[in-house]
């Protein structure tokens, strides 16, 4: 294992650290590993937390900020974080409007996050919506299973909600926002290498020089096969068909189309790949009429891309659009 | 069966000698995990369970096994983190402010924290997870068998560990390990695992 | 070699098919290879083009837009464009004002560029200044060699010049100006494992399960050194303490801090890395008055990091703050 | 030396020997080059002769050499482009709008040549660079061997070669060598290695 870290058992912490000193307009609790906006609470406004296990970055510390998140608990790498994180963090920016959390459909992740409303709805009556995000159709047969793991459209999803709670909208319609971004998208992404866990200390899984593991899910858990590598414009199939075949577009539908690198795949991969997803799009009438290409939601150093698309609606769009603020993705202001 | 007076100190026992077995088969555990799993099954219990038994305090049994409860849920994690954690807390409400149960009041107290993982998780039988360990044991309590009350504990470990190891030849519907669908059969489930280390514990040190 | 990509001869060519489709206020001429603003030029404004061989994404492609470049020519991977592909920019660009060459010291750039300019100058008469960057500190002797390479000051440069240009201030001056920051700025980066060259398939050099190449150059040129890997806190002084012994800061002094990720390590690796320099910065009362984390400048798939410190003056920072929108860097508007 | 006419499409087989010889070599040159550079040097030449040789064409000896020394600039990429393409144009530039060149005249393009990489890259006598293969090869031609024409040329493309191997011992200097240090010594420069490709190229087709 090569890393640019000291002990193990201090990565999450120690980054956190760099984080705080990296963003004067972001607070970092370091005794319960959350990161707020620094002027959270905001009377009126809706708060947003997200969180879950760490080693997924720039998602979800990289999303706090005007605009998107208010606070992000965060785990230790891969291990989604405890109630006591999510119940801070929610008494910390309820400003009186209720707060939102955003959730990514893991066991750990759901139950946890479960337990820190029920805690916080007792101690202080605040009230709390979960939308739970499971957009990752490599994982088929949902009632055999815990359901669809959540993935990129979480990034989305963030962004999207953010803005809705900017405006200053009611819980309830920031939850329904949330709940359409997750039930309008859908991602699919495929492994080059396996990540190593630092406290493993050696790759998760293995993989031959000549392999990929298909439908891989950004722990490294397994996907729905493994299969030759194979050229960038199949791959861009592997990766969109399913989805499309998941998710209908009709000819003149308007997509999001979100290319994301898994954390060891450079940007002139990722933006090969956008150009091939683009062609099957437009093969399809599907209009990307915004685009992301980049690590936004990670796998330590897996190498390897997921694609997500977003199906968008003019509200959605403008939504996006909207001004954000956050260290990882930033417009308007 | 008078013979069966469980005190504070003996659930503080129990708990003690779960936090014993967890960190002696923290290795096995996780590695139960890796198989089916993200890796961290047994480091996530050890982490609690060291937690819980650095704290155990209070007078009464439903004070000390809440602030267990609380502190698993604190410091777990992942998915069994909050699941052993309302068995505790559950648990801990069925018993009361007390400082003895009897059998069937043990028994109660299980059954209810039993509900309160099925509550939280939504298991269902061979769903391959604790619940599947987790289940006959609670009913061996609840049913009692020939003999003492020790005896009956020591039918509830089997039982657990029957259940334990009929998981391994089922598909995993909840949980991390339903990811992999048919491929999850022929590996024991590592919750059910530790679920029966807890019953075992149980025996030894609660007869 | 494990890469998302297609034939490796038209890995730049294909990139560039998917900057296109991903960024609409982008024009790319394919036949040159060279990535435009949609409004280049502007009559008045000083033309800003920089260029390189590509491998290093975002660099430059990923920063030309408003605030920043007119133009990137993308040479094939780790091979500096022709002059051709300057020429063609320069023409474009040139709004009357006149074009700023922003150059990475290696002789196969400069050398292209110098031509270039030679053409341009030969054919239209516009007038152009070059400016070269380099800051690589790894490069000691810099009679006995080609000089110091240019790395991460190149982004900081193109950013602050480029702000000084939409200012509308004159050639000379917005020459001045990144002459500055290439004088103020200093890098220094270490590699965890080698990169692969799409066309050769096989990692540039070898690397011992727990060895790193101190002072590695961004084409994977070696460095000043083999040394074991060692804990974040002593790489952070590996690749600090150089830099100040070279620049030396004064106690009280502001500086831009750039922790550069190469390609293949995560961003947590990189906010833990921010926070390790921070620390050595507060201990020489240095301070990081504005901060960059991630991949900007990029060697392929490389593992491993840079870092970058620019000294600036409150007039710098005013640039560096100005409103830029490009795909990689956007901030104000 | 009325036997040294050197005509246009002299100059022409020199140029297509030299790519021939380039290509043929091509992944040596990469391989000189991957040990001190990076490893681009034989496909940079090779891309970019073979674009030459693809539209070799012009009436007059500066109109054809001028073509081909700017398609070597817009194919190359790399520092080899600019200076083997300069070299062209700079010999064009000497060479003038003529059909032919004597030895005397040759030289002098040569020299031109050779000046202009100079010009450009600044390299001095035992940088390591092409110029150590180029140099003492010019001064033969200017100098002359007892002889024929063809044993000056001859002289001469040895005089590369020798230069060319005296680079081995020398620590580069200039180009991306030049970022190794002492570690650079003990190899051979690929450009001077393409450079004694350039005269031997001269010697069997010109003499
Ligand atoms: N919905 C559920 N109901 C009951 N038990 C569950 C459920 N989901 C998972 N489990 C149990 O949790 C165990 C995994 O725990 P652990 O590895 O600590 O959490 P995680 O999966 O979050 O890493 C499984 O072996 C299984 O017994
Ligand atoms: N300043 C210079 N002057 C003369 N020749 C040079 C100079 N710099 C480099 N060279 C020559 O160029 C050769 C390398 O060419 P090439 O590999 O094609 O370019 P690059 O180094 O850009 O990859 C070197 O072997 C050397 O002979
Ligand atoms: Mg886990
Ligand atoms: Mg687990
Ligand atoms: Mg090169
Ligand atoms: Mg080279």
């Amino acid at each position: 294992m090569k890393k640019l870290i000291n002990d193990p058992a201090d990565v999450v912490a120690e980054a956190l650290v760099g984080v705080e000193s990296a963003h004067p307009d972001l607070r970092v609790d370091h005794a319960n590993k959350v990161v707020y906006r620094r002027d959270a609470s905001r009377p009126g406004k809706v708060g947003l937390i997200s969180g879950g296990g760490s080693g997924h970055e720039p998602l979800h510390a990289g999303y706090v900020g005007f605009g998107m998140l208010d606070a992000a608990c965060c785990g230790e790498v891969f291990t989604s974080p405890v109630p006591d994180q999510m119940l801070a963090a929610t008494k910390t920016v309820d400003g009186g409007a209720g707060v939102l959390h955003i959730v990514k459909n893991y066991t750990g992740d759901v139950l946890n996050f479960e337990m820190a409303a029920e805690l916080a709805a007792a101690e202080t009556g605040v009230e709390i919506v979960s939308v739970v995000t499971d957009d990752d159709v490599a994982v088929q047969d949902s009632t055999w299973t815990a359901g669809r793991r959540g993935v990129g459209v979480t990034v989305l999803l963030e962004k999207i909600a953010g803005a809705a709670a900017e405006a200053g909208r009611p819980l309830k319609e920031v939850a329904d926002v949330a709940r359409e971004v997750n039930a309008n998208g859908r991602s699919m992404g495929i492994a080059l290498t396996s990540c190593t866990v630092p406290a493993n200390g050696k790759p998760t899984f293995e993989l031959g020089e000549a392999e990929m593991e298909v439908g891989v899910g950004i722990h490294g858990e397994p996907g729905r096969s493994r299969q030759p590598l194979a050229p960038a414009r199949d791959l861009a199939h592997v990766l969109v068909d399913p989805i499309l075949e998941d998710l209908p577009f009709r000819s003149g539908d308007g997509a999001i189309a979100f290319v994301n690198g898994l954390g060891g795949t450079p940007l002139i991969e990722l933006y090969l790949m956008y150009g091939e997803v683009a062609k099957i799009l437009a093969g399809h009438g599907v209009t990307p009429v915004r685009s992301l290409v980049g690590p936004y939601i990670t796998s330590l150093d897996m190498a390897g891309c997921s694609v997500t698309l977003l199906k968008v609606t003019d509200e959605l769009l403008r939504l996006w659009d909207a001004p954000v603020n956050t260290p990882a993705l930033r417009w308007g202001v | 069966m008078p013979d069966s007076r469980i005190t504070l100190d003996g659930l503080k026992s129990w708990l003690q000698e779960f936090a014993r077995l967890i960190a002696e088969q923290r290795t096995q555990l996780s590695e139960l995990d890796a198989a089916i799993g993200d890796g961290d099954h047994g480091t996530n219990m050890d982490r609690g369970m060291q937690a819980v038994v650095a704290s155990l305090s209070g007078e009464t049994i439903d004070e000390m096994v809440k602030l267990a409860g609380m502190k698993l849920v604190s410091t777990v994690g992942g998915a069994s983190g909050p699941l052993y954690g309302t068995f505790l807390l559950r648990f801990a409400g069925s018993a009361g402010p007390t400082a003895e149960l009897d059998a069937t009041q043990f028994a109660a107290a299980m059954r209810a924290g039993l509900n309160g993982i099925v509550a939280r998780g939504k298991a269902e039988p061979e769903d391959k997870t604790m619940f599947d360990a987790l289940a006959p044991a609670v009913q061996t309590l609840e049913l009692g068998v020939a003999g003492s009350f020790a005896d009956t504990l020591r039918a509830a470990a089997d039982a657990a560990e029957k259940g334990r190891d009929a998981t391994i030849e089922m598909r995993a519907r909840k949980g991390r390990a339903s990811y992999l669908g048919e491929r999850s059969i022929g590996h024991q489930d590592p919750g059910a695992t530790s679920a029966a280390l807890l019953l075992r514990a149980a025996a030894t040190t609660l007869g």
